[in-house]
């Protein structure tokens, strides 16, 4: 890993706190509906993962999909856009906050039923493997997911098969209200792996260069034919679930002590400490991400809504 | 006699029948700790404590199995499924578990079980989360499924279905929850499987329920100010359908207007309109009308979303069309 | 021009295709070594090795969330559901995402997916294995939903299925498999969406589709002995539902009845019919009558089961009905 | 476990043999419908452990259920009545051979839908617990309803509400023509219980004994609180999936093999080998097996059909 990627993780996860401090903004002045799901704090994960893929290797997440959407290229123009509904948003305001997909960029999405994108996560690394073509599956997923039905049927479909999948699940102790102990049968993700005979790691999902070794490693393994592989990557949301989560479930005390290891703290502390840059070359990234986010909104705001014509658009691909 | 939102009423009829019975107890994805996703069970947790107010995991299909379990043992469960959207998670459990059960053993188990489910679109949440797909569980024999459309209704239809003993899909409208309305206080019951008159009148016959009734009623508002007078039926139960207020109505309108939140095709309006015609051919003065969402997957977009769904303008064209 | 049984009608549609295209794949439960349940891949698995023809785990989630993946990856997957009563522990992927996926995300994914799943009573199979829940799948658009009739319309509609690029439904009926019909050789196509008369009468319509047009040919046939011409409509596509064929006959008899197999609550006749209303209201001559199956999960004993499925003698009293 | 209990064992195993086999003319003859699955070389499994329950204890298992039926005690007249579906069938007729229950016996079910009564298991479970009574519910199901999503969330339900079940995995290799290896991760089923934290053991499923041992050693463990368990019980069917498989996917040598551990056999040698009983007892127990069979059959075609005018009844509890 060199140090202009490094530097470029750091603008990825600045990028993606700024979009999503501006989202809340946004969503609080009536511009923004839905439901809307902050990454705040967990920008390490995607940026980590999302780093090590090839540029063949697929992504697929659930609703809490902003930041993933940066990490794959989307610019933040058209995530804006998108959470705004405007026709020029990466779904063409279709999907919203939960539906964000660019397939040119080998995003799959933004999938708001929770658990249902892993059995299509299996049917994409199937289409590579049919098609005899190398690109890994990387599919993205709370642990409050790995409960229901569709993460076994998916996680077993793929081992049985040989999917080139890589299996992520970012545990950021919550599903919603819910801490992990109380929604799961074993509190350490990783040990569903067993179950299915796969090769699996617990990660730091606070600190962006331990997830990108891990992810590197893994997603070479799973390239190399030896199997599906899961990756339990610990992490923390420092918001609510969503907009308007009371919060009831947790002690503020708890949320400060995660705050402490902020991965934009962390891989900031590590690029000082190691000498890789200076506070001033640090600034100016942030400087560029803020503006960025600056001109995304303007963009969005002055982007036009889909026509009321359009309703019909894209039901079908095929005329009716 | 108290007002009440629609939150407030479902609430309060959980909250009296827990009270009386303890052998009734909630399950669900964050019905406890959290108090519930559209806080309708909020301060249950605190009260009547874990055993009784269970937060499950994700796992749709283990809520619904685990409420029919219980029951078979004699318990009434209230299980909420967090959005009826996720009721596809567990479909196999409500259509072919639920609602066969009872009959395919000869009668041996009996379910004693409430579903409840919020539905319904216009709050931007995309094509997933925006579902009102009440005719699909309507048409399976074994289930009943009810929809209230006021607060009162919903208090008294839901403290019926805690105490009947048949699986009961109980849909909520999201969208409903800060409807206020006169609940009377106390043990009061609405029996399931009878339509009823929401608002008198004699030029046309207004058919619907749940959200629909929403939009019927400021559509009447509009035709009153023409004169016109609706007279408004509110199904409130699908299954076991009532048709009786429908066509008592009809004999003195002769023309009717079915609206509903859900698609046009293959829905509740389809079902109301065939019995129409058949059961008072005869008194047919126009051909009846559906006004119901647009057949599109709901978009994200406020305002694509708003056309898609019907609005009371609708309801109001339609029955001019009609007259 | 051959004369095959429906079961050699899809069996060929699907080796003619998979011969043509490599990228049209066969998964489900048992439709590799075992030659298909119903034996409809028999010789597949050898012929065309595992990797075209994959037996799946018995996870119905998984094989049509597999095929919507590598749907979208370009491949044109064929799922087969072993029976249509195993949807429903599929039907989150089939109604939330199959049906959405193009949509919701402005058109950016394409589907070229296809889902077989056998459906019907009538085999004492019990409420759990006998459904006909067509209409509940027609309900979603995003979807289509076809049903065949004939063994020529299986061939040539499973074979537009297989090349289209739209998620779709493709029902068949186990007690069908055995009929015999003239099937064309080769490259036949039959449009999806487009209805067909299957009969051509002057008296009555009936409108119908899969089992019911069997059910209704017989019909048909003893009602010619009184000299009642019945011309019947074959709908083919439940979604997109093409009302052409029936509104101009309707127009001609003034009289309908609707037969299909499932309930009839909430079902397909409801849909055609009040549409026949919309449509051709001052062609009315009679009440459209419905027939159905009875409101019940079906029962083993044959002779119960058989008493609430539909039957031709059903349909020859509805035409008397409404002459 | 006392000679008595052997015997007994003995005469239940030859009763559901027999019953299976007769069941088996009977369709031929056109007498029964539907489906049947025969249990034919799986009677030591529900024999064993239905023999080591409590009759607080709930059973619940999929359509291959006659023998459970016999061994929860329903009389072989109302359970060939149910195959013919007569009136008199232990569900009126309404079931048929894949939907038999007797809630007076605490059998429920019968149950069609693959792995769909694991979650109904749990929740009979949690009517136990609820009501603070001692009952475990034993759930049967094959080892290939171990892969669809039903079985997860039922499963790591049990455990994080530590409800009273016990999880048995009939494991006859296949799934109708699918064997273990090819449908699951693992195909040693008793590992999938590390993905939840739960106890879990192997057992002879050709050895009475083996599973009563097992059995009752797990089902009292379960009625002590200590959670959910789960056993995987090694079996074979020696007839095909259900009536007209056509048996393509295994060798005719491999079911021979297996019936040379036929468990009949093996109880049977047991018995002689060890003193307990002579050849004389144990025949004239098949004989009364033979006659019990006859009877029922006699029993069954004399019994009424259910009336037509039957039809709509129960369909609901409650007049609508
Ligand atoms: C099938 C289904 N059930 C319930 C929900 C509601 N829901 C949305 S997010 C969520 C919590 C998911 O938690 P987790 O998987 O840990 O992801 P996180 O939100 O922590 O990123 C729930 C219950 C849903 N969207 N889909
Ligand atoms: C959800 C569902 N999918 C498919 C089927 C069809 N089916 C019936 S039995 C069976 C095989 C089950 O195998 P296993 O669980 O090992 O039990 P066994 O038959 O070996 O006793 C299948 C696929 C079904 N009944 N339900
Ligand atoms: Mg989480
Ligand atoms: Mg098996």
């Amino acid at each position: 890993m060199d140090n202009a990627n490094l530097l470029d993780f750091y603008y990825q996860m600045v990028l993606i706190r700024r979009l999503e401090e501006r989202g809340a903004e946004l969503y609080q002045a009536g511009k923004i509906g839905g439901f809307m799901h902050l990454y705040i704090g967990q920008e390490a994960v995607s940026t980590g993962l999302i780093g090590a893929r090839q540029p063949q290797d697929r992504v697929i997440t659930a609703y809490r999909d902003h930041g993933v959407a940066i990490n794959c290229g989307i610019p933040a123009n058209e995530v804006i856009a998108e959470l705004m509904g405007k026709a020029t948003g990466i779904s063409q305001g279709r999907g919203g906050s939960m539906h964000m997909a660019d397939r040119t960029r080998n995003f799959w999405g933004g999938h708001a039923i929770v658990g249902a994108h892993l059995p299509i996560a299996a049917g994409l690394a199937l289409g590579d493997k049919y098609a005899g073509r190398d690109g890994v599956t990387i599919c993205m997923f709370g642990e409050g997911a790995t409960n229901i039905g569709f993460f076994h049927e998916a996680v077993n479909l793929a081992k049985v098969w040989n999917l080139p999948v890589l299996w992520v699940c970012e545990n950021n102790r919550y599903g919603m209200g819910t801490t992990v102990e109380r929604a799961s049968a074993v509190s350490e993700i990783q040990q569903k792996a067993e179950g299915y005979g796969m090769v699996h790691e617990r990660v730091d999902g606070m600190n962006v260069l331990a997830v990108y070794d891990a992810s590197k490693k893994a997603i070479e393994a799973v390239r190399n034919g030896s199997g599906p592989r899961m990756l339990e990557i610990m992490t923390y949301r420092f918001r609510g679930h969503s907009m308007g989560d009371p919060e009831r479930y947790r002690k503020q005390a708890e949320v400060k002590k995660w705050e402490e290891q902020d991965p934009l703290g962390v891989l900031h502390n590590h690029l000082i400490e190691n000498q890789v840059t200076s506070i001033e070359v640090l600034e100016e990234i942030e400087e560029r991400a803020n503006l960025a986010i600056q001109k995304a909104v303007e963009f969005a705001e002055a982007s036009p809504e889909p026509g009321l014509d359009t309703l019909f658009n894209n039901i079908y691909a095929e005329e009716v | 006699m108290s007002r009440l939102t629609m939150r407030e009423a479902i609430s309060q009829a959980m909250w009296e029948e827990m009270e009386k019975d303890p052998s009734v107890f909630i399950l669900g994805e964050e019905v406890g700790v959290w108090g519930g996703s559209y806080a309708v069970t909020k301060g249950f947790y605190d009260h009547f404590g874990g055993e009784r107010v269970r937060d499950t995991p994700i796992a749709e299909t283990a809520i619904i199995g685990a409420a029919i379990g219980s029951a078979m043992t004699g318990l009434r469960p209230i299980a909420e499924l967090m959005t009826i959207n996720f009721a596809f998670a567990a479909m196999d459990q409500i259509v072919n578990q639920a609602a066969k059960l009872h009959y395919m053993f000869g009668g041996q188990f009996v379910l004693p079980l409430v579903i409840r489910a919020v539905g319904g679109g216009g709050r931007q949440l995309g094509a997933t989360h925006s579902q009102t797909p009440d005719a699909v569980f309507a048409h399976f024999p074994g289930l009943k499924v009810v929809s209230p459309g006021t607060p009162a209704d919903a208090k008294g239809l839901l403290k019926t279905a805690i105490r009947s003993n048949d699986p009961i899909l109980f849909i909520e409208n999201a969208t409903m929850y800060q409807v206020r309305g006169e609940v009377p206080d106390g043990d009061y019951l609405v029996p399931i499987g009878i339509s009823c008159i929401q608002r008198p009148g004699k030029d046309v016959t207004i058919v619907t329920y749940s959200k629909g009734l929403e939009i019927s009623l400021k559509a009447a508002e509009e035709l009153a100010k023409d004169g016109i007078e609706a007279e408004i039926v509110d199904l409130r139960t699908l299954r076991p359908l009532d048709m009786g207020p429908v066509i008592e109505s009809f004999k003195k309108t002769n023309r009717a207007v079915i609206v509903e939140e859900g698609w046009k095709s293959f829905g509740v309006g389809a079902e109301i309109a065939s019995r129409i015609y058949e059961q008072a051919f005869d008194y047919v003065d126009a051909p009846v009308v559906r006004v119901a969402q647009k057949e599109v997957p709901l978009p994200y977009n406020r305002a694509l979303e708003q056309s898609a769904l019907p609005q009371p303008s609708d309801v109001v064209a339609a029955v001019r069309e009609v007259l």
